[in-house]
């Protein structure tokens, strides 16, 4: 019956998240279809001549009714056919795919690094609350969150590889073709500014959490049981201050979605956030709606597994499903 | 007359050349639109990715004086009547060699007004049937009409000789240059391997050329000071000082005839004017733009362009700023407290820059300039705006004039030449100056229609800038030149550049 | 009774502060508890027994510590101790039991895996086959299912009862000598109450344990220590043979809280103690129930009395406890002949059927309440009391039935009700704490109600005033908030603000049982009284069975949300017709027990 | 059911056992160093950006010098990318991203708390649609959407603050449904519901009031994070103008020169760095000061 409950709740929970996604693709198509300018002339660009436009745009279905360019590109989009980039012809998928593949890295990395850190940091600040590592840490923790993530960038690069000391690159590049694990060097940068960016919240979050836990009966019980003090942090006090965190790292990893656009201005990064200012202002609707949704489904799908996450540490929720 | 075919020394200081390595050459301006084509560019990368591969008959050096290049020679037997010989045992980087067929090609294809390249409108006066083979070396160009400028034309870094058949990039990409294409992905980056049977023994020295496409200056900079980069296009003034300061890096300096027009359309509101064009005109403070825009790496300019022609006109007294003329004029024309519009993009340095210093000037006549930096400049607005900001190399008049200022050319910003009133004639003075073959008659032609285009044109220009690249001391072979490209031609194709 | 000779724990000048402050929280505790006795320690809420059974583990909560005194459990003193060195103590010498189960159980861990890892952290039995027997014997020792599917359940899916247990049953798991139980039947239903505490009698008992048994409800303790101890402001004030306590107690205070206690024989006036407990940091010099005590003297708040032996295992605290053992105990004779119910049903209810999502929870009740009666309602918990109460007034969706206010059927939700229907019908909730916004003051709360009505002005202001010196409060709480209150303050607001629009029908849904056993006879006293004067008429739900004889005139006995007996108070409470009352009313404790 | 003591004895905030009405939270909230700090950070950067212009030495577009050149008695901290004063353009640069920000934290926390109680006080189906709403926008990173928004009308003011404003809603709905949830189940409103007092009332006068300190500490972090945003999107070029004095675009501007004419950037990075944190320590004041809120209280 709790197994039979899960299912029914992930199943709950995915057909909201396609629900969203769906609105989400009305959005991104009406919001790309008011972008001002011909999509056509900017492509053709300088050499644009009457024929050539009107040849283009036929061929990007530009002259056809609204609805039924919405409907193929959803198809399309179903089909995994996100259409051809308007600026350079070739498909989007091709044109995006290395792209994704980088700031895919660079978040990932970053949420690998800033997650652990971040509970680890959390937890013992709980655990020695109001001693010296809770007031640093939950200190500089603050002054970090504060921080928008371009100064964060801004200011690293001066440090670490322009003025200061030149130890590290101060811009990120992955040639065509190569991988940004190729050059990690170079990613230190970037992600150290991402993970500066999210730790700190999912840390504080996380020691609030685990200080609501440790102040609980059932805490103070398993104290008075007799019971060693990291089985009593480990096992009874840990994974009840989990849960309600979950949400927060998803909430916070889908936020790295969107720190990388601005971080990767700052390192000149080849990934989807040069790719948005581009496709944004080179009207290049099909990299724009096909940027959006994929950052939407991040968020969705994350989000599904930190409610899933959620309930498999709260075996509560399981039942009052 | 024939010349040495190397069109650049190397500078005693670096010593003998040295084969090697990957230079790694850092631009910014490019974007998804990037493309390759050996007579044609959008951006600037492209520029850079042009010289790779693609040589044209003739070439500038660094005084801005053409020499033979592919060719033996060229020369204008009559009029209307050019002769192209060839020089023999050039090859194709596939091994084709060079014959009169690919430059027949070559020319035909920039005559081709579908692939909207940019020398068509350069060689108004010759047709397709007007291309002549002699012999497997030699090329007959019949024109039209008369035309002095043809050599100029070939002497043009887009309009590269292109082997027979030739396409645009995805199609293989092979010229008679150093460098063979190896992998392009637009906005962000392309790879070029040494072409082994290069025409000119021992040259190119690099293994491989890397040109990768930066967002913005700054990242620029700080690749290159990071040493992720052996050089840069386009220094931001303001940095050298950082950079000359930087040990390890040095600054290349070239007094060129570039400018940043600010291009008024004599045909839309509000400059369908003439006052108030020239009240605009007068509006600049044209020593503070060298100051402030270009940290005075530059020369105050006169609204005239190609100051390296033997024809330009120095006779015309210098502009300076007069606010009062100014006011009034804005008052006769009913525009006075006007506030406009100013389109501009980083398009090459300092076109951002002057836009807002004009504005700030213009606050002085009580005139408001909304500057707009659009990325998509060159896409949706380019051409249609009535105020905006431009750039171009450095060329001869009547070239440039072909390509910026006559119904038809590829760039006219500013809509010159008007149907009627003063000015209306240009286009007449163009051709008669283009079928005068004796320079002393030339000469005053162009000087009227320079005068015209000082008078009543669209263009305020406010300075020639010179170009300032930057690059890492490892690299030799650079020096400063009058051309239009940045770093001498970017090393006349990398050939004349190595690691030391 | 068997006193034995060498007590397994004593506690001297236990002194407790909070952290920083020299305010102390409990000062000079001493007690002593033999292998196999039950001591009960009682007071009112705040008086510091939680704090006193924290400490016999050597333990205190955040913000409050232990500043003096000893606690020598088999000689030696666990204040003495690291905390390192008391770990191996806790849970295997001493063992606690919390006041909520349900907080105090790790819903993110099976039962049997918090069972079991007391077991391990002892190294109690040598291997895990030892422990699981061990586990399971526990768990038949406490009367729940040991088997492993049982053992594989996570604490929400277990009754309140049965967590209760759970509890119990880690407490004895390594066999302790000295176990606390901190009010582990408070929030029980009598029923399930009876059942835990046999169990823990039987196996203190068994297992000669000592066990310290914290309450605030001294018929419970009645019925289950052998000696009290009563705690007030967070000292002794009489300890003695809980018989001997309850026959002739000592101290003025214990009489009172003796006198406090409904029975279930003998309908009589409840009279509450007047005035509160001080809390620490504002407690009185001298003895910190002068104030509030009829004997009080000059003497009395000069000096703190100490705590001196009148015989044999009696102490008291009270330099005039012979004047007071003069008196006779409080129990006051008769209450006034009850007023007969005149006039036909003022509120009916018919077919009345409720529930949650689906599941139907009340089935087809019928009542008819007539105008100044008081019919209360009695029965276990999640027998559908409140559920019944929330659909008369106006508050529950799912319902189906007709509730009728004289005779004019009422909608099902209060806001689709007639103004007039909402004046004359109002509704008194469980938790004073939960039904005052704390965010407005008292002044505005009980105004609220007139504002609703347009009721506004001068007249407002003296109702709000009238009503407010009815409840007694004074004059100046208007201006205070609620959490500047206690309970039965609060708890008066809300009768002040469900009486100041001078209704017709008053539904109370257990009102006094998140009080102290003082506060809750004061309620109960004001209730009656006001019942009366206004002559209301008032549904009284409650599930404390004895309460009943002190309010009301008819009682309903609720079962599984159907009406099981229905009568006259006397008549129901002495000869139940229906077996279920008769179960509830054996296992209500009283008084009676002991004192009989 | 247990009772808890009447005695509020707080020796840490974040064991405080009875309600605490506002005031008495930002009374609190000022007893901690880290709010005094983070109020004085605030108060020093708001009068620079709102009275800077008035003691601006130079106007923030006059040109004082060549393009970065260095301190003089003409400009105290040199000039910047096109030869301004620096000190000027930084006197005036703080205006606009600081009103902007204020704005668009405004519009989020109106209307947001606003959508955030009815969703948890309608149990029904309303709550879902807009919490699905709440979603839809969610979905999309706020930098993102706010680029797209700029894209489609160009940088107007009044836009990068509905954008950074809608952004901010749906975050602050949240954190309003979620406080007001556990009041929405406490007998108070029910005592409201059966005297029939109208919805908005309750809304207005139930709920509001105790929602407020969770409210205040929202405030303070939509408006840390609205102004990194507001200035981050000036710092990608995307600002109301392109050589006007602002905060965002001034590092961007200057950074080119970091090395040789720090103060270009030093200054606003350092001004927003500053802001953000006052902001964020007296967010985190509050925060602290109200915590324990509704806690200790018995659950019925
Ligand atoms: N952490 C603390 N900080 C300050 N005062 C406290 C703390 N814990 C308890 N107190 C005070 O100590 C007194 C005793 O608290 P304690 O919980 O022992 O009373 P109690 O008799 O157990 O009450 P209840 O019957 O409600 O459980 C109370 O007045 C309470 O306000
Ligand atoms: N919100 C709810 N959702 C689902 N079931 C509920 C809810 N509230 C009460 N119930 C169920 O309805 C039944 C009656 O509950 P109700 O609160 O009326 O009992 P009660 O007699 O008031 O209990 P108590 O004496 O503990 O207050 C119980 O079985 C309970 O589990
Ligand atoms: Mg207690
Ligand atoms: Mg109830």
């Amino acid at each position: 019956m709790h197994s039979g409950g899960i299912w029914g709740f992930i199943l709950r929970r995915t057909l909201l998240g396609l629900l969203v996604l769906a609105v989400v693709s009305v959005l991104v198509f009406a919001a790309t279809q008011a972008l001002p300018g011909d999509p056509a002339r900017a492509i053709l660009g300088r050499s644009a001549t009457p024929e050539s436009l009107a040849a283009l745009r036929a061929k990007l279905h530009l002259d056809q009714p609204v609805l039924q360019q919405y409907w193929n590109w959803v198809t399309g989009l179903l089909h995994g056919d996100l259409g051809n980039s308007l600026a350079n012809q070739e498909p989007v998928s091709t044109y995006l795919k290395p792209l994704i593949i980088n700031s895919g890295f660079l978040v990932l990395l970053s949420g690998i690094i800033s997650i652990p850190l971040a509970i680890a940091i959390g937890v013992w600040a709980a655990v020695r609350r109001d001693k010296a590592f809770d007031v640093g840490s939950s200190l500089i923790t603050l002054l970090l969150a504060a921080l928008p993530e371009f100064v964060v960038g801004v200011v690293l690069v001066v440090l670490f590889a322009t003025v200061v000391v030149q130890w590290l690159p101060a811009v990120t590049q992955v040639p065509p073709g190569g991988k940004p694990w190729d050059d990690l060097k170079g990613m230190i940068l970037p992600v150290a500014t991402l993970v500066i960016a999210v730790t700190p919240y999912v840390a504080r979050i996380m020691r609030a959490s685990m200080i609501e836990v440790l102040e609980s009966d059932y805490v103070e019980m398993a104290r008075l049981k007799g019971l060693r003090e990291n089985t009593v942090i480990l096992r009874h006090a840990l994974p009840n201050a989990l849960g309600p965190t979950f949400q927060v790292i998803a909430i916070n990893l889908a936020y790295l979605a969107g720190g990388v656009i601005v971080v990767e201005y700052v390192f000149n990064f080849p990934g989807i956030g040069g790719a948005l200012v581009g496709g944004v202002t080179n009207r290049d609707l099909p990299v724009v709606q096909a940027l959006a949704m994929l950052v939407a489904t991040v968020y969705v799908v994350l989000n599904l597994i930190a409610d899933i996450a959620t309930i498999l540490v709260t075996p509560r929720m399981r039942t009052t499903l | 007359g024939s010349g040495s075919s190397s069109s650049s020394g190397t500078t005693a200081a670096a010593g003998t050349p040295k084969r090697g390595g990957n230079f790694r050459l850092a631009v910014t301006g490019g974007g998804a639109k990037d493309i390759m084509d050996g007579q044609s560019i959008i951006t600037k990368p492209d520029q850079a990715r042009l010289m790779t591969a693609f040589e044209t008959l003739l070439v500038y050096d660094t005084n801005y004086i053409l020499q033979p290049h592919l060719a033996e020679e060229v020369t204008q037997n009559k009029p209307d009547q050019w002769t192209i010989k060839l020089k023999k045992g050039i090859e194709f980087s596939n091994g084709k060699t060079l014959t009169s067929d690919d430059v027949v090609y070559s020319l035909q294809r920039i005559l081709n007004p579908k692939l909207g390249l940019f020398g068509t409108s350069g060689f108004a006066s010759l047709k397709p049937s007007g291309i002549k083979k002699l012999n497997s070396t030699t090329v007959q160009l019949n024109l039209s009409y008369a035309d002095a400028g043809i050599g100029e034309q070939l002497g043009q870094y887009y309009n590269g000789i292109v082997p027979e058949g030739y396409a645009a990039f995805p199609a293989p990409q092979h010229g008679t240059g150093g460098y063979i294409l190896k992998n392009f992905t637009p906005g962000q980056q392309s790879v070029h391997t040494r072409n082994p049977n290069y025409w000119q023994s021992g040259k190119p020295y690099f293994d491989q050329v890397t040109i990768t496409d930066f967002a913005d200056p700054d990242a620029q900079v700080n690749a290159l000071q990071a040493g992720q980069a052996d050089a840069m296009t386009d220094l931001p003034f303001s940095n050298v000082p950082v950079i000359k300061g930087h040990a390890g890096l040095s600054v290349l300096v070239s007094k060129t005839g570039g400018w940043l027009p600010l291009c008024m359309a004599i045909d839309l509101t509000p400059f369908t004017d003439n006052r108030v064009r020239e009240a605009f005109r007068l509006m600049v403070d044209r020593p503070q733009m060298v100051q402030q825009v270009l940290s005075g790496y530059g020369t105050v300019a006169n609204d005239l362009y190609s100051p390296f022609d033997p024809a330009y006109n120095h006779s015309l007294p210098q502009r300076v700023q007069d606010i009062e003329k100014a006011k009034s004029l804005l008052k006769q024309a009913g525009q006075d407290g006007m506030t406009v519009d100013l389109h501009t993009t980083n398009g090459a340095a300092g076109m951002v820059e002057s836009a807002n210093v004009f504005a700030t000037q213009a606050q002085a006549a009580g005139v408001t300039i909304n500057v707009h930096n659009d990325p998509n400049y060159y896409g949706d607005l380019y051409l249609k705006l009535a105020f905006s900001v431009d750039f171009w190399g450095t060329r001869n008049y009547l070239p440039q004039v072909a390509n910026g200022s006559i119904p038809g050319a590829p760039y006219n910003e500013t809509h010159w030449p008007p149907k009627s009133g003063p000015g209306s004639n240009f286009l007449d003075l163009y051709h008669q100056a283009l079928t005068q073959v004796d320079e002393q008659k030339r000469i005053p032609i162009i000087h009227e229609m320079q005068a015209l285009e000082y008078n009543y044109g669209g263009y305020i220009i406010p300075f020639f800038n010179d170009l300032v690249d930057a690059y890492s001391s490892k690299v030799a072979g650079f020096e400063p030149s009058k051309g239009t490209l940045n770093l001498t031609s970017f090393g006349n194709g990398y050939t004349t550049i190595w690691f030391t | 009774m068997t006193v034995q000779t060498t007590p397994s724990i004593v506690v001297e000048g236990l002194r407790i502060e909070v952290a920083g402050t020299g305010i102390d929280v409990v000062d000079d505790v001493n007690l002593a508890i033999n292998p196999g006795e039950v001591v009960g320690l009682v007071g009112e809420s705040g008086s510091g027994k939680t704090t006193v059974g924290l400490a016999m583990l050597g333990h205190a909560r955040r913000g409050v510590e232990i500043v003096a005194g000893s606690v020598c459990i088999d000689g030696t003193d666990v204040l003495q101790l690291s905390e390192a060195e008391r770990r191996p103590l806790r849970g295997r010498v001493v063992s606690y039991v919390p006041q909520d189960p349900a907080a105090a159980l790790n819903p993110a861990l099976r039962i049997g895996t918090q069972l079991r890892e007391v077991l391990e952290a002892h190294e109690f039995g040598n291997n895990d086959g030892d422990r699981r027997d061990r586990v399971a014997e526990m768990m038949r020792e406490v009367a729940l299912p040991d088997d492993a599917g049982y053992l594989r359940r996570y604490p929400h899916e277990l009754s309140g009862g049965q967590q209760q247990r759970v509890g119990l049953a880690m407490a004895f798991a390594c066999r302790p000598r000295l176990i606390v139980l901190d009010e582990p039947t408070t929030g029980l239903d009598v029923t399930t109450q009876a059942h835990v505490l046999g169990t823990v009698r039987e196996l203190a008992e068994a297992h000669q344990v000592a066990a310290l048994y914290v309450s605030h409800d001294l018929a419970v303790v009645s019925t289950l220590a052998q000696r009290v101890a009563v705690l007030y402001a967070g000292r002794l004030v009489e300890v003695g043979d809980s018989a001997e306590l309850f026959a002739n107690a000592a101290h003025p205070y214990t009489r009172r809280l003796v006198g406090a206690i409904p029975r279930l024989a003998g309908s009589r006036e409840l009279v509450g103690i007047p005035g509160r407990a001080p809390s620490p940091g504002s407690r009185p010099p001298g003895c910190a129930f002068a104030p509030r005590c009829r004997f009080a003297e000059s003497a009395c708040t000069a000096a703190l009395p100490d705590l001196r032996a009148l015989d044999a295992g009696h102490k008291v605290r009270c330099i005039r406890a012979e004047t007071v053992l003069a008196n006779p105990m409080p129990f006051a004779g008769e209450a006034e002949a009850i007023v007969p119910p005149r006039g036909e049903g003022i509120l009916q209810v018919e077919e009345l059927s409720a529930g949650y999502r689906g599941l139907t929870v009340l089935h087809q009740i019928n009542l008819t309440l007539a105008p100044t009666e008081c019919l209360a309602l009695v029965g276990e918990s999640g027998s559908g009391k409140t559920t019944l109460a929330r659909s008369i007034a106006g508050l529950h969706r799912e319902r189906v039935g007709r509730v009728l206010l004289d005779g004019t059927e009422l909608a099902e939700l209060a806001r689709h009700r007639p103004r007039e229907a909402r004046r004359r019908l109002q509704y008194i909730f469980q938790n004073p704490y939960g039904s005052l916004n704390p965010r407005r003051t008292i002044d505005q709360i009980v105004r609220q109600p007139l504002e609703v009505f347009g009721i506004g002005g001068k007249e407002a202001d003296q109702r709000v005033d009238e009503m407010l010196d009815r409840v007694s409060l004074s004059a100046d709480y208007a201006g205070r908030y609620p959490d500047q209150l206690s309970g039965g303050e609060r708890q008066r607001v809300a009768i002040a603000r469900a009486l100041v629009c001078q209704p017709d029908v008053l539904i109370c849904d257990e009102v006094t049982s998140a009080l102290d056993v003082s506060v809750q006879a004061a309620i109960v006293e004001l209730l009656g009284a006001l019942q009366r004067d206004l002559g209301l008429a008032m549904l009284f739900v409650t599930h404390n069975l004895p309460l009943v004889r002190s309010i009301a005139q008819r009682v309903a006995v609720m079962s599984d949300g159907r009406i099981v007996e229905l009568g006259a108070v006397d008549q129901v409470l002495m000869d139940p017709s229906d077996d279920y009352t008769r179960r509830l009313l054996a296992d209500t404790p009283s008084l009676e027990a002991v004192q009989s | 059911m247990s009772v808890v003591s009447d005695v509020a004895i707080t020796p840490e905030p974040e064991s405080v056992t009875s309600t605490r009405r506002s005031g008495s939270v930002l009374r609190d909230a000022l007893s901690l160093w880290r709010t005094r700090i983070g109020l004085v950070l605030v108060v020093v950067l708001v009068a620079i950006a709102s009275f800077g212009p008035y003691v601006a030495p130079h106007s923030p577009t006059a040109f004082v010098g060549p393009p970065f050149s260095s301190p003089s008695a003409n400009a105290r901290l040199g000039a910047d990318y096109l030869g301004q004063d620096v000190l000027s353009r930084f006197l005036w640069g703080g205006r606009g991203i600081l009103a902007m920000a204020a704005l668009a934290t405004a519009f989020g926390l109106v209307f947001g708390s606003l959508v955030g109680l009815l969703a948890a006080y309608s149990r029904n189906w309303l709550d879902d649609v807009l919490m699905r709403a709440m979603d839809v926008i969610l979905a999309f990173p706020q930098i993102m959407l706010a680029l797209v928004a700029i894209a489609t009308v160009g940088p107007k003011a009044w836009l990068i603050v509905l954008a950074v404003g809608l952004t901010t809603l749906p975050r602050v709905a949240r954190v309003t449904r979620g406080a007001a949830q556990p009041i929405v189940e406490r007998d108070f409103v029910g005592a409201a519901e059966a005297l029939g007092v109208p919805r908005y009332r309750i809304l207005g006068r139930e709920l509001l009031p105790n929602i407020m300190s969770p409210l205040m500490v929202e405030l303070s972090l939509r408006l840390t994070y609205s102004i990194g945003l507001i200035a981050g999107l000036a710092f990608l070029g995307f600002a109301t103008s392109t050589n006007g004095p602002n905060w965002g675009t001034m590092i961007n501007q200057n950074r080119i020169a970091i090395q040789t004419e720090p103060w270009g950037v030093v200054l606003p990075v350092l001004a927003i760095a500053l802001l953000t944190v006052g902001t964020g320590l007296v967010g985190d004041g509050i925060s602290r000061a109200a915590a324990g809120i509704d806690r200790g209280r018995p659950s019925e």
